[in-house]
């Protein structure tokens, strides 16, 4: 059994964005969609770090680009969830299924 | 450090935080015209003072930001697109009162995003452009409150949007954690052949073939175009696009250029199948903003043939058709807004007798159309020269024919719209005549679309100098 | 190298814990009369009417939005308070550069009415 | 550069000048608009005489050549000329193009509209194709013309059995889609030739560049085939041919005398100027399949024009089988034939013009194309009588008139190399006499129709296009040498190329 290694933060980052993907796909919720888009982001992060750590630990390119990253995820939560408002407003419901009213 | 390489950058952010000001400031009941024109003006100025900084090729923060012939030459066209879409947007805008303000200043937040990404020379840099970009075409593509469809539409590009650069952010880190660098340069130096590295290149692609709505990644712009206010839905057709191919094209050029891997393979499957998917799918629309949806697709397939080529040929090509895309799509939208504005609809029928009420607007629409199809003497057929020429050159035989078959088939369903326009009688509905602002705007794209055509050598000169960019 | 893995392991059974202890406590503790009121959902003595899921009026949603703003900020604002004597005061305008920006952002968020309760 | 006056270019700009007036009139002036077109018109007439005159037969070669760098990186320039292959179809274009103005003098609606697409896009656009030297300009003006053939034939044109909405995209997109083939086979051509920097699309250029064995079989097979498709659609050869009816039976008047009487022979003259002269060993390769494919069309067209009853159909049909003739004269690779050829697409375009010319007046008159209706309109208006019996007699190659020299010349030159497939051919001619006679028969002869009484016969405007190319026929006819000098001086230089091939030629060519 090896020490924790950067294959085991990968691992996990990869098992992560998976799981978020899976999320994007199955899920007929706006906003349990817009989480599993931020699942995917955050195993972006975890590469990030992770590659920062063990690849370049003298310089810090990997945890800026997470920084950015973080940042970025939480406009587009920002903005998507005032989307999701305005839809709501419209036809009271959340759901992806109800975006029918253009040919999808 | 010369901050004065960054001016288009700080006067565009500069300019929008202005605009939002000043419309904080105005009386609320007054109209917003004013701003508009406030714009068009500053961007005016920016591009004129964009010709300055060609021939410098000097790079800032370490290499991360360059400010080379190309990224000028890109953020020009921005600049012509966003202009053009201001002329013909000014009376849409005030439709959105009293949000008016917000309108400008966010399209303009978007511009400085394109300009970073023309300039980014490294994954970070390339990545916060992008994003400021995307964020505020997520807003605008909502913008519309009043119409259900805008914000459903803003909901599905944010969706789309935001897996999309998960997609490729999870390829960044890879190259990243592979080579150990993000600044493009180093990683050609360092990356080999590794499942790492073509994983991450894979997912780069992928991401972009999102933005660039190549297919079969571009699924989602048919709806997101349909939804879209129509200077948003022209801004992402032309601007978006162009500024996506421009990072495309630096990084394949510089970063992946001698990847171990057949790159130009895949992206000419890509572009095979945006042209095929494209006009085929377009054939069978009666609205226009869904028509033109898919006939963008089929231009990124266009496109990305000069990618195929990885030459200067084929770069020349990619520059000089983006311009001329820039140009013609500007009249086609100009009209569709026009069309918008006073009947409220987008289908075709709306367009019926539009050559008796408006001939200027049926004659820049029909130059528009016909020369996204490539012919002569439209400026799309050089354009289209230009690239297939390349792709020749390199022995692409099969994709170019299916160019040009693809191109001459599209004539169809354009042909399906100049008729409409030249053969109906004027239905009911008032009929578009378009204000002063937009019949300018139509007028340009139609002058210019003709121009480059008949004599393309000035742009095409400047095209062959910026191509030189990778190359030296 | 062991001790990695057992820390995780330990961070596990903790998670994994801790929920449980003050159920057990207060099952322990507690004295059993039930009656149907207390087995009755508890709002104030009364019996509860409508659903149960009541939704937030949007103001929360903008304040959340202009607190997430600020929150986000304190992200750059850290690295920069680490190394700005390094920088030098160029970092510093910088910085000030970005807090105005944000400001200005709030200021219109003001103007527009986003902070009053309505 | 040009000595002199560059008259060519004058052709070329004449009709666009006489657009851009007819641009600037007011919309009230509809019988102005049709003086200029005319003005216009005439003038490029006289010019293209003066051209036909003033050209030097004995030199040969490339007259009155004009040439400006245009878009120098692509090796492309503004270069005019007309040698012996050219001029007659240049002089065509003039001839026909100054008759489709009359023959359209009853236009009605969007009268201006109708003239400035008609004389700006169309007619410039052909005349250009003829007149350019080079290959690009060639595509450029080829293309230019299609479009303005599609808006004319849905503004202003006839739906019979089909509407003229699906015969304008019909046409259009059959003629598109070729075009792109043709675009690919010139490109793939322009960069084999020459290596980057030297590369130009000056044909004689090319031809150089196919004469210092630039190009080699293998590449000039696929690439021959290309250009095959393009030009084969554009000359109808079968089985690309469909649209060409349909398109004539759609269209106005005037297009159908342009489109049959001219445009079609693009193709032809493409095939000689670019297939032969650039790319020999191609021709060779697939001169049987183009002979085969000529007979097809001859015999197969003049079957389906013996079952149509629609005037227009019949002669859609019969420019089919007559272009089946040029194809067989080309494919013959010799001299004899391929000056035939060239004849032979003259001769043609005169003929079909006239035929289009007097249909469309007849059908303006009696408003029926169907032969069945009609009858007897010999009593009623001699002149188009004379004119439609001219017409027929030309098309069925009556000695005396201007098709016959041509087609026999053909044959000549033809069964040096195919004898089967030329004897078919000129079985082909028994069907040219059976419906062509027979139109004659319904259309004009029989028992006098009183409900045609009170038709005027062809006067005024319309008796413009009847003398002029009916003098034609006749002229060209009585002296088949005015004809056939031309073609031969303008074949005259490719005898080099076809003598290089012609050895191996005789030994393919067996059916």
């Amino acid at each position: 059994m090896a020490a924790i290694g950067l294959e085991h933060y990968l691992t996990v980052a990869a098992l992560l964005f998976c799981l978020g993907v899976y999320g994007l796909l199955t899920k007929r919720n706006l906003v349990a969609i817009l989480m599993s888009i931020e699942l995917m982001l955050n195993a972006v992060n975890l590469n990030m770090v992770a590659f920062s750590r063990f690849i370049t630990p003298d310089a810090f390119v990997g945890q800026l680009f997470a920084v950015f990253t973080i940042t970025v995820a939480a406009a587009e939560v920002a903005v998507g969830l005032a989307l999701i408002f305005s839809i709501y407003r419209d036809r009271a419901t959340t759901s992806t299924e109800e975006l029918d009213w253009m040919k999808w | 450090m010369d901050l004065s390489l960054l001016t288009t950058e700080i006067v565009t952010v500069a300019l929008a935080c202005f605009v939002v000001a000043l419309d904080l400031l105005m009386p609320a009941g007054e109209p917003r015209r004013a701003l508009g024109y406030l714009t068009l003006l500053g961007l005016a100025g920016i591009f004129v003072h964009a010709f300055t900084q060609y021939g410098l090729n000097a790079s800032l923060y370490g290499g991360m930001f360059r400010v080379d012939d190309y990224a000028v030459f890109f953020k020009q066209v921005f600049l012509a697109a966003y202009m053009l879409t201001i002329l013909f947007s000014v009376r849409t805008a005030d439709g959105f009162a009293p949000y008016t303000g917000e309108f400008y200043g966010l399209m303009l937040f978007s511009l400085a995003g394109m300009m970073v990404m023309a300039s980014a020379n490294d994954l970070v840099t390339l990545f916060v452009g992008m994003e400021l970009m995307t964020i505020t075409f997520f807003v605008l593509v909502g913008f519309n409150l009043g119409d259900g469809k805008s914000s459903e539409a803003g909901v599905k590009y944010l969706i789309l949007g935001a897996a999309s650069t998960a997609v490729l952010l999870y390829g960044m880190s890879l190259i990243y954690g592979y080579t150990g660098t993000v600044v493009l340069p180093e990683i050609a130096a360092r990356l080999s052949a590794s499942p790492a590295a073509l994983v991450g290149i894979v997912f780069f692609l992928a991401g972009f073939a999102f933005k660039i709505a190549a297919v079969p990644f571009g699924m989602w712009v048919p709806d997101v175009y349909e939804g879209a206010p129509v200077p948003i839905t022209a801004l992402l057709a032309m601007a978006s696009k162009a500024a996506s191919f421009a990072v495309l094209t630096r990084v394949f050029l510089t970063a992946f250029a001698d990847a171990p891997y057949n790159w130009p393979l895949i992206i000419a499957w890509l572009a095979a199948a945006s042209m095929i998917a494209g006009n085929l799918a377009a054939i069978l629309q009666t609205n226009v903003k869904r028509l033109l949806a898919y006939s963008s697709i089929a231009q990124a397939g266009y496109l990305l043939t000069g990618l195929v080529a990885a030459g200067p040929d084929g770069v020349k090509g990619i520059i000089f058709y983006t311009a001329l895309y820039v140009f013609a799509s500007a009249g086609a939208f100009a009209v569709v807004a026009a069309v918008r504005d006073e009947t409220g609809s987008d289908d075709i029928a709306a367009y019926r007798g539009l050559a008796r009420s408006s001939p200027l607007l049926a004659a820049a629409m029909t130059v528009a159309l016909l020369s996204m199809a490539g012919i002569p003497p439209l400026a799309g057929f050089v354009g289209k020269l230009y690239l297939f020429l390349a792709v020749l050159e390199k022995g692409w035989f099969w994709l170019a024919l299916l160019g040009f078959v693809m191109s001459m088939v599209s004539v169809y369903y354009y042909l399906l719209v100049v008729k409409a326009m030249y053969l109906g009688e004027p239905a009911g509905a008032p009929t578009a005549d378009g204000c002063a602002a937009l019949r300018w705007a139509a007028l340009a794209s139609l002058a210019l679309t003709v121009l480059c055509g008949v004599y393309p050598t000035p742009l095409a000169a400047l095209a062959s100098r910026v191509a030189q960019n990778f190359f030296q | 190298m062991l001790q990695d893995y057992g820390a995780i392991a330990l961070l596990m059974a903790v998670a994994l814990i801790f929920p449980f202890i003050p159920l057990f406590v207060s099952a322990y503790i507690q004295t059993k009369k039930p009656t149907t009121e207390k087995l009755s959902t508890y709002e104030c003595g009364v019996d509860t009417i409508g659903k149960t899921w009541v939704q937030f009026k949007t103001s929360y949603f903008l304040y959340a939005l202009v607190f997430v703003v600020f929150d986000i900020e304190t992200v750059f604002l850290y690295p920069w308070a680490v190394k700005f004597q390094v920088m030098g005061t160029f970092a510093f305008v910088e910085m000030l550069i970005f807090v105005a920006i944000l400001v200005l952002g709030l200021c219109y968020a003001w103007r527009k009415g986003a902070l009053e309760w309505q | 550069m040009s000595a002199g006056f560059p008259i060519l270019t004058t052709i070329l700009v004449a009709p666009v000048l006489g657009a851009l007036a007819i641009v600037l009139l007011p919309r009230e002036a509809r019988q102005t608009v049709k003086y200029v077109a005319a003005f216009a018109m005439g003038t490029a007439l006289m010019l293209a005489l003066y051209c036909y005159f003033a050209y030097d037969f004995v030199r040969g070669g490339m007259q009155f050549t004009e040439s400006v760098p245009w878009v120098p990186e692509l090796g492309v320039t503004y270069a005019m000329g007309v040698d012996g292959l050219s001029l007659p179809m240049v002089l065509l274009t003039a001839l026909i193009g100054f008759s489709a103005v009359f023959s359209s003098w009853g236009t009605e609606e969007r009268v201006k509209e109708f003239f400035v697409l008609l004389l700006l896009l169309l007619i410039a656009g052909v005349v250009g194709t003829f007149l350019t030297r080079d290959l690009f300009i060639f595509l450029l003006f080829y293309e230019l013309v299609v479009i303005p053939i599609y808006i004319l034939v849905i503004l202003w044109g006839s739906s019979k059995r089909v509407t003229k909405e699906y015969a304008g995209m019909k046409l259009t997109i059959y003629l598109l889609v070729g075009s792109a083939f043709l675009l690919v086979g010139v490109l793939a051509l322009y960069i084999q030739a020459y290596p980057p920097g030297e590369r130009t699309f000056l044909m004689e250029g090319l031809a150089a560049a196919a004469a210092l064995g630039h190009l080699p079989e293998s590449f000039q097979v696929p690439v021959f085939f290309l250009l095959l498709l393009g030009f084969g659609s554009l000359i109808s050869m079968w089985p690309f041919h469909s649209w060409s009816p349909d398109g004539y039976a759609g269209a106005p008047t005037a297009v159908s005398m342009i489109h049959a009487g001219v445009l079609k022979k693009i193709g032809g003259y493409g095939l000689i100027r670019l297939g032969i002269a650039v790319l020999p060993l191609g021709a060779k390769y697939w001169a049987p399949a183009i002979a085969a494919l000529g007979v097809v069309n001859v015999l197969y067209a003049a079957f389906i024009a013996i079952s149509q009853r629609d005037l227009k159909y019949v002669v859609g049909y019969s420019s089919v089988s007559h272009m089946g003739f040029v194809l067989i004269g080309i494919a013959a690779l010799n001299v004899v034939g391929i000056s035939g050829a060239v004849a032979n697409m003259f001769a043609h375009g005169v003929m079909s013009a006239l035929f289009f010319a007097l249909i469309g007046y007849l059908y303006g008159q009696t408003h029926t194309r169907n032969m069945d209706e009609l009858g007897g309109l010999a009593h009623q208006m001699p002149y188009a009588a004379t004119g439609l019996m001219l017409a027929g007699m030309a098309s069925l190659g009556l000695p005396g008139l201007i098709s016959f020299v041509p087609e026999f010349t053909i044959f000549v030159g033809a069964f040096a190399r195919f004898p089967v497939l030329s004897v078919l051919a000129v079985a082909g001619i028994v069907l040219t006499a059976l419906y062509t006679l027979r139109l004659l028969a319904n259309v004009l002869f029989g028992p006098r129709q009183v409900r045609f009484d009170h038709l005027p016969d062809t006067g005024g405007p319309a008796l413009v296009p009847l003398v002029v190319l009916g003098a034609v026929l006749v002229v060209f006819g009585v002296f088949p040498a005015l004809l056939m000098k031309m073609a031969g001086s303008g074949v005259a230089p490719l005898a080099a190329i076809l003598d290089g091939i012609a050895l191996a030629a005789r030994m393919g060519g067996g059916l």
